[in-house]
Order: C-alpha cells, then structure tokens, then sequence
C-alpha cells in the first residue's frame, strides 16, 4: 500500500470521526426536533460517508470494494430521506419550531 | 476484552435497561430498535456473523414493525411520567440471575473478545472442542458447502430446521385463527 | 399546509415513495442474494426470506397498506408459506420413499449428480425456509394490520 | 499506527458517540427526537461494521452492514408513518 494511499485513508477517517462528533453534539446539544433533523441528516451522511470512503479506499480493487460502494451509494440515499420522513412527522403532528429565546425542548 | 467489547457491552445494557423502565410503550419500542443494532454489532463482533445478519434482519425491521402495528390496532398507555417505578423484588430477582449467569459462563476466555487469534468456537480444552472442529473440518468434503452453519442447519440438523420451519408455519396459521380471518389476508 | 387543528389523512410524500422505489427492488435482489448465496457466506433461507418479508413492508409504507395488500395479494402469501412446508416436507419424504433416512440427501445422487448433498439442502433453504419464512411475515404484517374481525371475516 | 489498529480506535470512538446519542433516545421528549437518535445510532452502526469488516479482515460483515443501512431507513419511514395523535399506521 503506498503512502499517499495510507494518507488518504487516515485523513478520511479523522474527518469522519469529526464529522460523526459534530452530529452527535448536535443531536444531543440543539433545542427542538427540526434542528436535530437537521444535523442527522446533512452532518451524519457527511461522517459516515468520509468513514465508508476510507473503508473503500483500504479495500482497493477487490471484489468486496463493490458492496462497501453499494453502502456509500444506499447511505446517501436513505439517510436524507429517513430525516425527511421524520420531519415531515413532527411538522403534520403540530410541532412548534424553535425560535429564538423559547425554552429548550 | 478489547476497547469496543467493552464500550458496546456498556451501550447494550443501557439500552436493555432503558426499555425495561421506559413508561411509554412507543418509546420503549423504538429504544429496544437500538437494543437490536448493539446486539447485532455484538455478535458480529463475536464472530457470528450469521446471527448478526438474523437479528439485523429480524430485530431490526420485522420486530419492530410488528410491535408497531400491534400498538396502532391496541391501545398505547398515556403517563406524565417518563420512567416507570422500579418494582424491587423484581429488579433484586434479575440482578441475582445476571450474577448466576455471569459465573457460569466464567470459563468464556473473554480476552480472546477481540482479535487475531480468537478461535472461532470450540477453542483447545473447551468442551465443544471436539464437535466443533469435527464439523468445521468435516463439512466440506461431507456437503459441498463451504459454511458450516447452514451445513448444521440444513444437513446434520435437518429435521430440528424442519420442526422450526412448521412452527412458524403454525404461528402464522395460529394468527390467523385468533384474529378470525379466514385466509391469509 | 397549516391545519394544525384539524387532524388531516397523511398525503404521501414524493420524496419518499422516490426513495422506496429506488431501494425497494434492490432490497429484493440482496434478500434472494443472501438466500441464494448462503451456503457459502453469512445467510440462509430464514434471513433471505425475513429481507424478502421487509420488501412488502417497504412497500406498504411507501404507498399505503391496504393497496399492497391487493397488490400481493392472499393467494401468494398462502402458497410462499404452504408450499415451502410441503417442498420441505418432500424432499424429507423423498429420501424415506428410496430406502433412506428422513432428509438423507445422499440417496439423490443419481439423479443430481455427485453435488446431491448441496443442491437438496440449497432445495430446503430456497424452496422450503425462505419460502416459509417470507410468506408468514408478509402475511402477520398485513393481518395484525388489518386488525381483528369479529366473525366471518368482517372487519370490526 | 498500523491501518488495522486506526480502523479498530475508530470504531471505538463511534461506539462511544452512540453511546452519547442514546441519551437523546432515551430522554428525547417527543418522539420524533428518538427516532432521530436511532437514526444517528444506526448510521453510526453501519459504519461501524464497515470499519471492523476492513479491521478483522471478514467481508462477511460489508453484508451485514448493508442490510442494517436499509432496515435503517425502514424503521425511520414506519415509526415516523405512526401518528401519535391517531395512534395509526397509514
């Protein structure tokens, strides 16, 4: 394995566990439900793709880098739209947003 | 044990813990859907990855589908209160089976939890050692199939697959009575 | 889009019914995958079949219960969960039938040739577990669904 | 640092988020939140599994991985489906 190769991968992996950091931070720090939506979707796709990434880079061109593209691939597509379902809940339920000064929920 | 035995073991009896006190029973099925992902992550860990793939499968999506339609058909409590009371005796009672259970499963080498090395069931001088590594080495050549659970499964303990397989045939039938339907509707 | 105090039927969002239509046929092929394939990788007909069962409920929840529940239909469900145990049950009875014992698959060898053993088993996961196995979670989905009818199959 | 050991501290880390965010599922007073938190917890186990499918060197764990990351998403979509109010499934 050459270095740039090696590089790439830690640096993929440093940035996923960032990422996936921030969004646990803001699933559990923000104030309502549509922010929290927010940060799963947008920052924990980002994480955990940075992560499938490097596991893809680490496997090369073996046969086995298709299923780890396959779950890159499936997570973007699912984990956006499980954070809409979810959204869309909260909002045909009634739930208030969360505006500035409001108690924290 | 390594770091992330430790650290999922840790996630795995919080999240048991949590849906046995949790009031509201929606909330307690959703909680118990992350009981399932760190129980799978565990086995998988404990190189079974075919139980995994059954409690991924299983645990995961049909469990908890199926307890979500049943609480829309039933009634789902309503309680100010987050927690339940923790009822005594009983808790006294699981905590003194969780003690009895974690001395008989002592001779488990658990620092084997996590690593290169870990021989995959039947290790030298457990009692298993001989059954186990006669099917690992003998079911190629006997069967033709390359993993030896579904050998175990299908061939040396076809008729116990076969007994299972009518049971659930029967708990689908046995539905089926007890609502009233005539049919697989 | 208000209507906060009236309680609205849930329209269906496009995003989603997109996102189901996308996965849904390849959740499909991974489930046969995993039943075709598992004799030589993690898997088997009850796994296999359980992922076959969570494409109908995809599908139920994507575009409603009662229009899937047509779509599949009663007559399908019956036959996935009745004629595994009968696969099952005659491939177990086939081995009795030639002088053998219950599910001895080395008794089919001059009719499949010397990979006997692995095809008959390959036959009781497909045809028999999977089959069995599917067929009853699609069918306790869309019964525990449709709820208890009180008698003669009315709904209540 | 070897790959191995990176991919194995990796993965402990995420253990450790999840751990974190199962606050929110426990706690989240409504529940759209713990939804959103199983959420984050099953991402989190997808990557996970990927991460110690490269670690212990077993591909059989890329297909457990990615049947989780599609019931994932069945679970949001079904729990979300659930009207509180009704208390039914459309």
């Amino acid at each position: 394995m050459n270095e740039i190769r090696l590089g790439a991968i830690f640096v993929l992996l440093a940035g996923g566990v960032f990422f996936t950091f921030v969004s646990a931070v803001g699933v559990i720090r923000l104030p309502d439900v549509y922010t929290r939506a927010h940060t799963a979707s947008q920052t924990d796709t980002l994480g955990a793709g940075l992560v499938v990434a490097a596991v893809v880079l680490a496997y090369g061109v073996e046969t086995e880098v298709i299923k780890a593209l396959l779950l890159l691939v499936f997570i973007f597509i699912t984990n956006p739209t499980a954070a809409h379902a979810v959204g869309r809940a909260a909002y045909e339920e009634g739930i208030e947003p969360w505006t500035k000064g409001d108690e924290r929920r | 044990m390594s770091a992330v035995g430790f650290a999922l073991a840790g996630f795995v009896i919080i999240t048991a813990i949590a849906t046995a006190m949790l009031r509201d029973t929606l909330a307690a099925i959703i909680v118990f859907a992350a009981y399932s992902l760190g129980m799978a992550l565990f086995y998988t860990l404990l190189l079974a990855p075919d139980v995994g793939l059954t409690e991924a499968a299983i645990g995961a999506g049909v469990t908890t589908i199926l307890l979500l339609v049943t609480i829309a058909k039933t009634t789902r409590p309503r309680a100010e209160k987050v927690f339940t009371a923790i009822n005594c005796p009983a808790a006294t009672l699981s905590v003194g089976l969780v003690a009895v259970l974690l001395f008989t499963v002592g001779s488990i080498p658990v620092e084997n939890f996590l690593g290169e090395a870990t021989p995959v069931t039947g290790a030298a001088g457990t009692p298993g050692e001989s059954v186990t590594g006669h099917y690992l080495q003998s079911t190629y050549e006997q069967t033709g199939v390359t993993n030896a659970v579904t050998a175990v499964l299908a061939a040396y303990r076809g008729f116990d697959t076969f007994g299972e397989a009518v049971v659930v045939f029967a708990a689908g039938v046995a539905v089926v009575v007890v609502l009233h339907r005539g049919e697989f509707l | 889009m208000s209507g906060s105090d009236s309680i609205r039927p849930y329209t269906e969002s496009e995003i989603i019914m997109t996102a189901v239509r996308i996965v849904a046929p390849f959740v499909l092929t991974y489930g046969l995958f995993i039943t075709f394939h598992g004799a030589d990788s993690p898997g088997g007909g009850f796994q296999g079949g359980a992922l076959i069962g969570v494409v109908v409920f995809m599908l139920a929840f994507a575009f409603g219960i009662a229009p899937t529940r047509e779509w599949v239909g009663s007559g399908l469900m019956t036959a996935l969960a009745a004629g595994g145990v009968i696969v099952f049950v005659s491939v177990g009875l086939g081995t009795l039938a030639l002088g053998g014992k219950f599910l001895e698959y080395g008794l089919y060898e001059p009719f499949l040739g010397p990979d006997a053993t692995k095809w008959g088993m390959e036959a009781i996961e497909i045809g028999g577990v999977a089959a069995i196995v599917s067929g009853v979670i699609m069918a306790l989905f869309f019964l525990t669904a449709a709820g208890y009818a009180s008698q003669g199959g009315e709904d209540v | 640092m070897t790959l191995t050991t990176a991919f194995l501290t990796t993965a402990a880390v995420l253990v450790v988020l999840a751990i974190a965010v199962l606050y929110r599922a426990v706690k989240g007073p409504t529940m759209q939140d713990r939804v959103i938190a199983v959420n984050v917890l099953g991402t989190n186990t997808v990557v996970i599994l990927a991460l110690l499918a490269v670690a212990l060197d077993s591909e059989s764990f890329l297909d457990i991985a990615l049947v989780y990351a599609l019931l994932n998403f069945l679970m949001a979509v079904a729990i979300s489906k659930f009207t509180v109010k009704r208390g039914d499934v459309i």
